[in-house]
Order: structure tokens, then sequence, then C-alpha cells
């Protein structure tokens, strides 16, 4: 076998996603022990209260830092253009897999685009927020209600993408997984997902 | 079991400050040398080695001058704040007796009490990284013995027993206060968190802030909205988002790659 | 039921697994008070008269060092029935205080400094001072020849927070060498 | 006190003036509380500052420091003006009806027998008109113009309302609202009670303001009322015991130093016991004989015979007129006349006027001995220059000061027993419950080892004088380390012949067959065991006299006077609180300050004067047998009833270096001192929790001056007297208001004290401030109203 392969994301780009993704998962897994009492045996999993209390707010910065990092390198490319909001608009057909009349998507489609701009908003928010909360001590008593408020709902918004991120990337799209882990993509599943990219592609 | 409650009657308030070291004797909390700020006032707030402090306040109420003095800790109220914000269990218990109880093991520092306390009562500590406030001396009670500041002052301004009891008590000196005169004399209880077990009276109970008192304390809206509605929407988000998932998967299934070489 | 023992050993058992590392630093809170030995004394402090209950370490046995770890009011006194002010709460903090002198000190004559010195030299060193003084400027007859035996070359002053036993002996101890300049706190 | 801290619950009226008992005295405070909340009583507080006290209060009167004379001399013409005073117990209980001579009078701020060369007066004029039996003669209509009433009605209508309020600084009306409710008091159903403390005693005419609170109270019929008396609230926890005690002119029991001029005990006691100057007075002090051969028998023991009057000539007798007090003796060490320097627990350095003179003095001295708790300001003074920081410039360096000091660790109260008499005159024994710490050495072992170690030099070496030294008993079971409770048994006394512990004074013989330390405190050991110790609860009549509960001097009375609560035939004036009965044959309740089977009409209430009654009028005072209102010796104003004779005339008058007076151009601002709740005195600065309630020392200024010079609150002000000065943040405070005197606006400036140059938390003794000025009978310092600047450091 030697199926042609095409290049969908660089070993950096790779390697930025996951990490992210990791600290992604300890943040939120850490985070909704304090989210809720009923939760608390993550907590216990991932060494007691104290030991997250100590490093959920670490967890949540290196999530935002390597965040950062992924928007520094995708944020050009994740601009919502005329064919992304007739995407948007039929989207429910492409969920359906009726694709007549689905734009043909670029690098990223209109669904991943929003997810991108969902985890920065959020990542920005959380960030703010979780800032506040880390030093309850040194921070102002308007700005902890604040927080205490913000900092859920921002985790709330980025949980809802990443639950339709993952659901999307492992089982309805097969081969997305594998272009994120590998980094490879065939002719035609570029040309299936991604045919303004694929041509853009080919044309090189 | 009866709730226990702490009657503080701030007419006989002298601001002889024998509550404030009764409780840092008892609890054995370091002595630091306080701050001086153009007042009587030993703090300028509640510490994490400091838990009961009494504020003073110089002003004029109708032309007279007046020095109100009122002991300020935690409230230990029915609906309390701090316990729905606290997200590790066994951190903060309320005893069937009514006192709200920080036990200190199960503390995570997290200080979401802090915020979720309308009286703004819990400290965090820079060195055990935990949070402490007023016990009520839940260990001299549990042997039948009163809170240690209850025991030290003088005046009788501070008194303890049974919640229904000292709400006799108080009731009743608000009356007696309000027919010598004193028409805004009233109980102080904060029905706003489902009543406390701490009971002011207060000779101005119309201006709580005097003695400083919030107006009307409740749980914070955001602290509430947190815990109730976002809480549901998140449960929503995720668990239907997974739903959702399943369905879609067995109804629609995966997309295939359509245009193979 | 589930006691407090169960749920240590629980947690202890999850920690040798790695996982939950809950800390058992705060015991629990047990009143601390519950073994000391209760000894009746009033507060030094103001005229009052507050009567202070002493809490110290032991149980008065033949091998334990009695040391002061609490001090609280007296319920039974009808004077201050059991409250006390923030002086007299915090009598401990007096008693047990690194500041207290615990040796004798002598500052000899243009010294910048304190040096400690033995019980026996002190008092040695004191009496000679009293006897020379004494016998320097004692007058036992004034100038109209009148016996007056008195000892105007010492003073001495206190006593105000000492107890009247300790208050007589200074009396005996002041008419006993001629001391006539005596004075205590109730003069300010 | 009169009554006690347990009565003063039984108030109808509380005045509180000289005092702060909220933050002096909190826990005595409670019954001023149980007062206004059991009986609505009406708590009125006069003071310079709006105080924690007169935060509680139903009435608060500004006043100028210093000027407590005006205003209760205006209450006396106030109730005699409106008949508000109790007319039948004056008549019954006072000397009002008492005739006095011819001469007497009061003109220009004098009273008559000045001796304007002397600066003294000749108090012969003073005295009442006696009969042929030596008796007072008296008019019971009280309208001779000679008798005491109308002499004190003239005396005080100068003290009008409007008069007072110019030399206090309140306004009249506020000054006739106070009057109003503290003469409330003069219904014979009600009572009202006085308490004042050092804002009191700390003046040059403090004996004669606390005569004006009697004259007041007995006036209105409350001396000897359950709620009533005369209260004084007492600083420290045993100060009533040592006063008990004696000092320089006192033996214990309050029998006076015998003088030069009484050169046998039978000329000392021609001199001293007073005779009755009524028929129906019982004159208790006639007892003098019993007390002083007692006191000398108990000193001297077997080298005390009838032949040398007990030994009488070893007593230390000082000259007629000389005076060896506090004033007076430390001017004698500054001015080289002392050697050897003793204290037991005193800080003459921090707690004496006049810091600089104090530091001063002690350099003079050729040793010292210092016992001590803690390392105090007086113990280190020759160190004040490096200590003191910026305060003592010019002090002596240690190398220039040749003071041998001796610092001893004494153990504390926790670690002593014996007994601690409190402002209720209640002996309240304590056990020991630890060891001292380290080295340290209870007191009495300190100087008994001393004591000893001295008589063994003289037995040795021989000296002088040594039959006083060697008479003087120490015989006790371990004499280097005496038992209190031994001490305590000498001290109560006993029947040398029975060899039996005595019951009380009544015992005591003038044969030397008995023995008593201090006879006031006959019956607190007695064949029954240590009365002192008793912790019964007893309360049987219901006034709060815990009858069981310790010891109470005299006799275990707890209201003295207690007969002037009842009426001639025994009635009480308000018969639900009525401290004593008489039942027919005898009195029940409280001991009574009376005979215990005598007939209500047999004698004077009040047992212990020669009148038989209290005295309105008092010729034994220096200054006068009525209080006159005299300016503090430094004063913002002349006074403005005699400017010539503005302050106490008979204030004695010192001239050292450090004796400098300041004017009021140069210094044109009172101030006062006075502790604050957080601290006890000198102490709790050693101690962790009076570190963190009052870390820092402050200034607590009017804001009315403050926005005049520009500070603001936490600014550092430093405030300057003619001895000195003080620095540290002002504490900007309306709870000090200007006053009006004499038309000029007059600022008072509040002077914490507490902190010294050796302590846990340090800052400025105030005392560098104060004035060696001192009451001429008392010798008490005058540490309220004196003046200073004040400026932005």
């Amino acid at each position: 076998m030697n199926k042609p392969r095409i290049e969908r994301f660089t070993f950096p780009e790779r390697m930025t996603h996951w990490l992210t993704a990791i600290s992604f998962v300890y943040a939120g897994l850490s985070g909704t022990a304090l989210w809720s009492r009923k939760m608390w045996w993550t907590a216990s999993v991932l060494g007691g209260g104290e030991t997250i209390r100590a490093w959920h707010p670490i967890g949540g910065v290196v999530f935002a830092l390597l965040l950062a990092l992924m928007f520094r390198r995708w944020a050009t490319q994740m601009k919502i253009d005329a064919d992304d909001r007739r995407w948007l608009a039929v989207s429910h057909k492409y969920a359906i897999h009726d694709e007549a009349g689905v734009p043909e998507s670029g690098r990223f489609n209109a669904g991943q685009k929003m997810l991108f701009w969902v985890q920065s908003v959020s990542a920005i928010v959380l960030f703010a927020s979780g800032i506040v909360l880390w030093f309850p001590e040194l921070m102002p008593r308007g700005l902890r209600l604040i927080a205490i408020l913000t900092h859920p709902l921002a985790a709330v918004a980025s949980l809802g993408g990443i639950v339709v991120h993952v659901y999307m990337t492992t089982l309805v799209v097969p081969g997305a997984l594998n272009a994120m882990l590998r980094g490879w993509v065939t002719p035609g599943w570029a040309a299936s997902h991604h045919a303004k990219w694929f041509r853009a592609v080919q044309r090189k | 079991m009866q709730k226990v409650a702490k009657l503080i009657d701030t007419t006989l308030c002298i601001g002889c400050k024998a509550c404030e070291v009764a409780c840092q004797q008892w609890n054995d909390q370091e002595f630091t040398m306080g701050v001086f700020n153009n007042t009587y006032q030993t703090m300028p707030s509640l510490a994490h080695n400091f838990w009961n402090l009494i504020q003073f306040n110089e002003l004029e109420i109708n032309g007279a001058q007046s020095w109100l003095m009122a002991k300020y800790q935690c409230m230990h109220c029915a609906d309390a704040g701090c316990i729905k914000a606290c997200p590790a269990p066994g951190a903060i218990v309320q005893n069937a007796n009514g006192i709200v109880d920080f036990n200190q093991d199960n503390c995570i520092g997290c200080g979401y009490c802090i915020t979720g306390c309308p009286f703004d009562v819990p400290r965090l500590s820079p060195t055990t990284k935990k949070v402490y406030k007023c016990s009520l001396c839940s260990d001299r009670v549990a042997v039948g013995l009163e809170p240690s500041c209850i025991k030290a002052c003088p005046t009788s301004c501070l008194s303890f027993g049974t919640r229904d009891a000292l709400h006799h008590n108080a009731s009743k000196r608000a009356e007696e206060l309000r027919a010598d005169g004193h028409a805004q004399a009233g109980v102080y209880d904060g029905p706003g968190v489902g009543g406390t077990n701490v009971i002011y009276v207060l000779k101005h109970a119309d201006r709580p802030q005097d003695y400083g008192l919030p107006k009307d304390p409740h749980i914070p809206w955001t602290v509430s909205l947190w815990k109730g509605p976002v809480k549901w929407l998140g449960n929503a988000v995720f668990f239907g988002g997974l739903l959702t998932a399943l369905v879609h998967y067995i109804k629609v299934g995966p997309k295939e790659a359509h245009r193979d070489e | 039921m589930i006691t407090r023992r169960d749920l240590i050993r629980a947690g202890a058992a999850v920690t040798a697994l790695g996982f939950d590392l809950t800390p058992a630093i705060a015991a629990a809170r047990e009143l601390k008070i519950a073994r000391t030995t209760q000894t009746n004394s009033v507060c030094p402090y103001c005229a009052v008269g507050c009567s202070v209950v002493i809490h110290t370490l032991g149980d008065k046995s033949r091998n334990v060092q009695p040391a002061v770890v609490h001090i609280e009011g007296d319920p039974d006194s009808p004077i201050n029935r059991g409250t006390l002010c923030s002086k007299g709460i915090s009598l401990k903090e007096f008693i047990v205080n690194d500041r207290r002198l615990t040796t004798p000190l002598h500052r000899a004559p243009g010294a910048a400094e304190w040096k400690p010195i033995p019980w026996d030299d002190a008092i040695n060193k004191i009496a000679r001072h009293i006897k020379d003084t004494r016998d320097r400027s004692f007058v036992e007859k004034d100038d109209q020849g009148r016996t007056v035996n008195r000892l105007p070359g010492i003073a001495m002053i206190g006593g105000c927070t000492d107890t009247n036993e300790i208050n007589y002996l200074l009396s005996k101890f002041r008419f006993g060498l001629g001391i006539l300049s005596y004075e205590n706190q109730s003069r300010l | 006190m009169t009554n006690g801290w347990t009565d003063v619950a039984n108030a109808d009226v509380i005045l509180v003036m000289g005092g702060n008992p909220a933050e002096n005295h909190p826990v005595g405070f409670r019954f001023v509380m149980e007062a206004r909340r059991k009986r609505k009583a009406k708590l009125i507080v006069v003071d310079p500052r709006f105080n924690r006290t007169a935060a509680v209060a139903d009435s608060y009167t500004p006043m100028r420091a210093g000027t407590d004379i005006a205003f209760l001399g205006g209450i006396i013409h106030y109730a005699i003006e409106n008949k508000l005073y109790h007319d039948e117990y004056v008549r019954l209980h006072t000397n009002a009806a008492f005739l006095i001579k011819d001469g007497f009078d009061f003109a220009e701020g004098h009273f008559s027998g000045w001796d304007d060369t002397k600066k003294n007066y000749d108090r012969s004029s003073w005295q009442y008109e006696l009969d042929a039996q030596g008796h007072a003669k008296v008019d019971a209509t009280l309208e001779n113009p000679r008798c005491v009433f109308q002499l004190m009605k003239r005396h005080y209508a100068r003290y009008t309302p409007e008069a007072v309020a110019n030399i206090c600084g309140c306004t009249a009306e506020e000054y006739k609202k106070a009057a109003a409710l503290i003469c409330a008091s003069g219904r014979p159903d009600r009572s009202g009670t006085v308490l004042y403390a050092l804002g009191w005693t700390q003046h040059s005419h403090a004996v004669q303001l606390i005569h004006t609170a009697a004259m007041m109270q007995l006036l209105l019929g409350n001396i000897g009322r359950p709620g009533g008396g005369v209260n004084a609230q007492r600083g420290h926890s045993n100060i009533q015991g040592s006063t008990d005690m004696g000092s320089w002119n006192n033996l214990p029991g309050y029998l006076k130093i015998p003088r030069a001029n009484h050169q046998t005990l039978d000329d000392y006691l021609k001199a001293n016991t007073p005779k009755a100057l009524r028929p129906n007075s019982m004159n208790y002090w006639g007892n003098t004989p019993k007390f002083m051969t007692s006191l000398l028998k108990t000193y001297y023991g077997k080298h005390a015979t009838k032949e040398n009057g007990y030994g009488y000539g070893n007593i230390p007798k000082p000259g007629e007129t000389e005076n060896y007090g506090w004033g007076f003796f430390f001017d004698k060490m500054q001015r080289g006349g002392i050697e050897g320097f003793i204290t037991f627990g005193m800080n003459p350095v921090a707690g004496g006027p006049n810091s600089p003179k104090m530091l001063d003095a002690l350099s003079k001295l050729k040793w010292m001995v210092v016992v001590e708790n803690f390392e105090t300001e007086t113990a280190s003074f020759w160190n004040a220059k490096k200590l003191g920081d910026k305060y003592y410039p010019t002090y002596k360096d240690p190398s220039e000061i040749q003071t041998e000091a001796f610092l001893l660790p004494a153990a504390c109260f926790a670690e002593k027993d014996g007994a601690f008499v409190n402002s209720s005159r209640w002996l309240q024994w304590k056990r020991a419950a630890a060891p001292p710490p380290g080295d340290a050495k209870p007191d009495q072992e300190i100087m008994a080892r001393i004591f000893l170690r001295v008589r063994e030099l003289y037995e040795k070496e021989g000296g002088k004088a040594v039959q006083p030294l060697r008479d003087m008993s120490w015989d006790y079971a371990n004499p280097f380390n005496p038992s209190l409770e031994e001490v305590a048994r000498e001290v109560n006394g006993r029947d040398l012949t029975t060899g039996k512990q005595v019951n009380g004074f009544g015992e005591l013989k003038d044969d030397g067959s008995t023995i008593c330390g201090c006879w006031i405190y006959a019956g607190s050991w007695t064949e029954n065991g240590n009365m002192m110790a008793r912790r019964g609860q007893e309360d049987p009549t219901g006034l709060g006299l815990f009858p069981n509960w310790s010891w109470s001097w005299p006799a275990n009375r707890r209201i003295l006077y207690n007969r002037a609560a009842e009426d001639a035939e025994g009635k009480g004036w308000d018969p639900t609180r009525t401290p004593i009965k008489w039942d027919g044959t005898r009195w029940t309740g409280d001991v009574p300050d009376y005979k215990g089977d005598a007939k209500p009409t047999d004698y004077g209430a009040f047992i212990m004067l020669p009148e038989g009654v209290a005295k309105l009028y008092a010729a034994d005072l220096l200054e006068g047998p009525f209080p006159e209102h005299y300016e503090p010796v430094e004063s913002p104003v002349q006074n403005p009833f005699h400017k010539n004779v503005s302050s106490n005339p008979m204030a004695p008058v010192f001239t050292g270096p450090n004796d400098r007076l300041g004017a009021p151009d140069k210094y044109p601002y009172v101030a006062l001192t006075y502790r604050l709740t957080e601290h006890f005195h000198y102490w709790t600065k050693h101690v962790a929790s009076g570190a963190e309630l009052q870390s820092n020392f402050f200034v607590e200024v009017p804001e009315e001056l403050a926005k005049e010079k520009g500070i603001k609150g936490g600014d550092m002000v430093k405030v300057s007297s003619a001895r000195g000065h003080v620095e540290g943040p002002a504490l900007v405070t309306k709870r000090i208001r200007p006053l009006k005197v004499e038309g000029k606006t007059i600022y008072q400036v509040g002077i914490p004290i507490h902190w010294g140059f050796i302590g846990r938390t340090r800052g400025p003794l105030v005392n560098n401030l104060t004035p060696s000025a001192y009451d001429p009978n008392s010798g008490t310092p005058e540490y309220k109203g004196f003046l200073v600047n004040l400026e932005k450091a």
C-alpha cells in the first residue's frame, strides 16, 4: 500500500493541539470537582481536594497559554467568510450528511471555525475569572462575585464546544482523529471534507 | 435538636474587646500587631487568625454624638452562603444545633466560601492555605459550655442559649427599647439567609450599616445563579450533548469520504 | 455507622494507592481544658477583683511541671460571674511570656548593660549597701535631741499589686530599717 | 468604695465623673448596666472626653479638665436652690446644724486664717463652737447664719449654672439638665451612686474634690444607702490593700505615723485619740490605744513591754511638719539627698509625674534595687538616652551614671498565694497555680533574705541603731521565705493569753495581751479559718451583699455607714432597699455600722467620727473646710471666681531644674492623660494581646483643632509641655468638643498612657509632659489638666 498522503497538520500544530487537549482535560476534570460536590470523586482520582486546588489553576493557565499559541497560529485562517456564513445557514443539512447545497470548505469548515472562536472567547473569560478565583484574598469582592459566575458559564460554553468537537472528530468523520494524530489525510478525505483546501493544496 | 444561638445586645456593648481576646485565647491564635487607623478599632477587618472583631463607628445620629460599637463574626446562617459555595465535601458542616463549622482537614482553600458569604466573614490563611472563621466554639458547646466570647463579656451584651429563647429575649429587649423612646430599635437576624444563629438587638435597626452590618444580607445572586441555573445549564449541555451525539450516530452515522480517488 | 476513625482509615487506604492526599494534620476539636488542674486566683490588674480560674498542665502528679495553659473567669465570683475584660482574659500571655525576668541581673556603676548575677551575690551586695547607707545616714536623734530613729538615706516604693501579706511584711521591713520615705501606687 | 461593685446594681442614678469604668473597669461596669436594665437607672457621664462610658450613657456633659469642684459645687447650689436635697437626712445624719466659730470666713480665694508669708492657714477660726462639755453647739432649725448649712449655702451661692458653665466650658442648659438628673436621687425612695477614679484623684485639689462629691451625696441622702455612696474604683488589684497597710504617713490600719513631738506612746495616743464632739457620738476611733498597742506588740513581740511603750521608740518619726511623700523624696533624691532606692513592682520613671525629673533623680543614687516581673524603664533608667530615642537627648550616658542597679526576678500573681483587696474592700484570697519561671522568686522570699542578711551583718559587725532592727519580729516558721498564710494569721491578730485568733477588732486590748498587724483586718483569719478564701454564694438581703464570699473590711461589713440608710427610728428611707433592719432588740442584715444591739436613737450614724454625723464641713483638710474651685496649677485661664488666687494656695511647689511650669501663651491647650481599655497601666505593653489591641501610642485631637492646624487622622504630631514632649499619630475626633471658657475657645488634647521605651510595643512616656504638681493632702500628682502645645511633627 502506498496511498498518497496530504499533510493536514504540521508537527507543531499537532503538539500544540494535544497539549492543549491534555490541559483541557485536566482542568476540566478537576474543574468538575469544584463544579459540583457530586463530582468530587474526580478530585479524589486526581490527588485530593488540596491538590486540585493547587493544580487546577495551573492547568488552566497552561491551557490558556497553549490556546493562545493555537490562536496565533490559526487566527488568520479562522476568519469567517461569505461561504462560511452560507455553510452555517445550512449546517443542519451538513449534520445529516445531505451535503448538496452545503458550500465547500477550506482548511477549516465553518463549524470548526465556530469551535475555535467559542474556545478562544471562553478561554479569555476562563483565564480572567480564573485568576480572580485563584487569589480570592487579593481580589475585591465585586470581581470575585462576577468571576464565580462567569467562570462556570465560560466552562459550560467551552465544554459544550468540546463535546461536539470530540464527537465529530472521533465518530462522525473517520480520519479526522488520524489527521490530528499523525498529521496526514488521503486526497479523497481532503477532497470530501475540505474541497477548497484540497484544491489549493493540489495547485501547489 | 434545638438550635443554639448567640444574642448580641449592642445597647450593652462598651467596646471592651474582651470577646475579641477571649476568642484569640481559646482558639490559641497568635497575636499580631494592630494598625493605627484613626479609630479605636483593633483590626481593619476580620482575619484568618482573628475571628471576632468589634467595629467602632463615630457618627452623629439626630444631632447627638454617637459611638456605635458592635461585635462582628460569623453569623451561622441557616441558609449559609459559604456552604452553598463550598465544593469540598465535609469542609463546611452545619451541625444539627445550627453551628456552621469549618473543618480545615477537608478544606481545600479555594476561597469560594469567602465569596459566597453575604457577611464577608471567612478568611484564607496565607500559611496553611485553609479558610478559618468563628466556630461558635463548637468544641465548648459540644460539652455544654458556652462559647468563650459569651463567657467573657462583662456587660452581658452577649448571651448564649437556644435560638427560640434568645429570639424571645431579643424581641422583648427591642420592645423595651422602643418603649423607652428608641422608635427604631429592633432585631437583626438576617431573614434573607433563612435567619442567623447570631441575633442582634440594635437601637437603630433602620441603619444596620452604621453597626458594620449589611443592610439586607442574602446569598450573592451570582452564587445562587451558579449553584442553580448555571449548574443545570451545564448538565444540560454536557449530557444533552452526549445524548444528541448518541442519537445522531445511531440515526445518521458517520460521514463517509465520498470522493475517493 | 461510619466513625471518623473509619474515614481516616479509608483515607489512608486511598492515599496508599497514591490518590487521595487528604491530610490528617488538624486534630479533631477536643476540649483543651478537659484534663487540666484548676486553681482559683484573682486578677492582678485593676481593682474590680475578678476571680479567675487558672488551668495548668497536668493533674498535679509528681512528675508534671505545671505550666499555665489557659485562664478563664470564675463563675462563682459574685463580682465577675465568669466574665473578664480583654486584659484579664489574656492573663496567660502575662504569665507565660518570653519577656519575664528569670535570673537576677546586675548593672555595675558606669556599665552600659545588665549582667546576670547569682542570687546569693545579689543579696549580699544589696545587704551591704543597705547597711553602709544606713550606718552613714541613720538619725537616732533630731537636732532637738528627740529620738526619731529614722533612715533618710533610703527610699522605698511598691506593693500595690502584691498581696496584703507582702505589704505587711514590707511595713516590718521598712520600720525595722527606719525607712520613712515609703509610697505605693495609691499615691499616684 | 463606701459601698461595693455588686451594690452599684441597686442605684437609680449613676454619676460617672473622674472615671471611665466602661474602659477601665469593664467588669465592674456590668453592675451599671444591670442597674440600667433592671431599675431603669440613669447613667450620667461628665468628662472632658466622650469616652466609651459616655457612648452608652443617658446623658453626657463635656467639661474642662480640673473643673470638677466647680461642677459639683454647682450641684450643691442647684440642690439647695431647688430644694432637691434630702432634708430629713441632712438634719439627722450630717453636721449641717453645727455652729462654727465667729471668725470663719471666705473672701477673695482664701478662707480665714491665711498667712501670706508662711503660705499656710491658721485653722483655729474654722473650728466648731463648743459648749462647756467640749461638745459642738448645734441649731436644729438650720437657721443660724453660723451653722454649717447656712455657711455652705452662702459659700456655694456663687456656683450658679451660668458661673459653672463658664468655668467648665459646657453650656448652662447642658449643665442644668445634668444637675436635674443627678439631683433626682435626692428623694428618699431613690438612691444615687458616684463612681470615680483617677480622673478625680489626679489633681492639685483632689481631696477637696472628693469631699465635694461626699457633700453632694450627703445632701442628696445617698451615703450609707444601697445604690449610693462615693465609690473610688481604684486602679490596681491591691491598691486598696497597700493603702490599708500604710504609706509614709500611716501605719497599717490608718493609724497616723508618730511624729517627733510625740516621744512616748502616751503622747501619741493623747494626740491621736479623738474625743466625742456630741453626746451621742460613739467615736469609735476612741479605741485607737487598743489598735496601736496591738500593732506595736505584733511588730516587737517580746521586746514590746508596757515599760518601753511596746517598742514605740523604735518606730521612725518624721518632724512635725516634715513630708516624706513621693513628690518630696524624689525631689530630695534629685538633689542628692538619698543614696539607696528599693522598688517592689513599681515603675516611677513611667508612672511618676515628670519622667525627666525621675530619670535625673535616679541617676543621683548610689544603688537601686528593682524587684519585678519584667524589665522596666525604672530598672534600666541608666540607658534612657539610648532606649528613650529622641526624648532624652541631653540625658547622661551610662558611663556617667554611678548607680549600682539590681534587677531581681519576682514571681507574678499566679505564682504566689495571698490576699488582694478590691475596691469594694473585699479581701479575696488567691492560690498559687504554678512555680515562677527560671530563678524568679516570690517577693516575700527576696525581701526576707535581704532583711535577714542585713540583720546578720549588724549582728556580726555592729553599727548604728541596732535595736529597732533587732527588735522587729520576724519569727516565722521559715523566716527566709515566710508562708503568707502564717503572715495572714499574724495580720488578723490573736489573743496572747488564750493563743486564739481574734474574731474582730472588738477583742483587741491596749495592755499588750493581743496582737494585730492591721486592726481593720481583724476577723479575716479567725479560729474558723481563712475567711478571705470563702466562696459562699448566698445573698440573704437580695441587695448583692454576698456576706459569705471572701471577707470585707471592716468586720465583713459590705456597705459602710449603713446606719445612715435609715431614719431616726431605724426605718429605711426606702423600705425596699434597707441594708440593716432594727427588730426591736438587734440589727439584722448587713453587719451594722453601728453597735449591734444599740437602739436606733442611742448613737449618731457615723460611729467613726467624733461628730457622730457626717461632715459637710471638714476643718481637718488643709485648704479649707469647704471645697473651693481652684484652677489646675497650669491653666489656660485665671480662676474666674478669684483671679489672684487662681490655683490651690496649699499645693506644694518644687523648684528643681525639671520643675518648670508652662503658661498659656506658649502652651495653649489643656491636656489630660488616661488609660485605654485595651491596656493595663505600663504592664501590658509587655503582653502580646495588649500589643495587638493597641499597638500604637496616639494623641486624641479635637476635629476643630486639627482643622486649624492642618492635621489629618494618622499625621504625626508633637505634643510638648514645659517638661518634655511626646510624638505620635493624631487620632482626630469629634469626641473631644472644644469648650467656651471666659469667652475663650479651649481645646483639650487626650493622651493615653501605657507606652514606654521598654516593651513588646513601645512609645513615648506620657509623663514626659506632666508637672510635679501635687495635691497637698494626698500628695497625688496632677495628670488631668496641664498645659501643652501641639504641632505637626
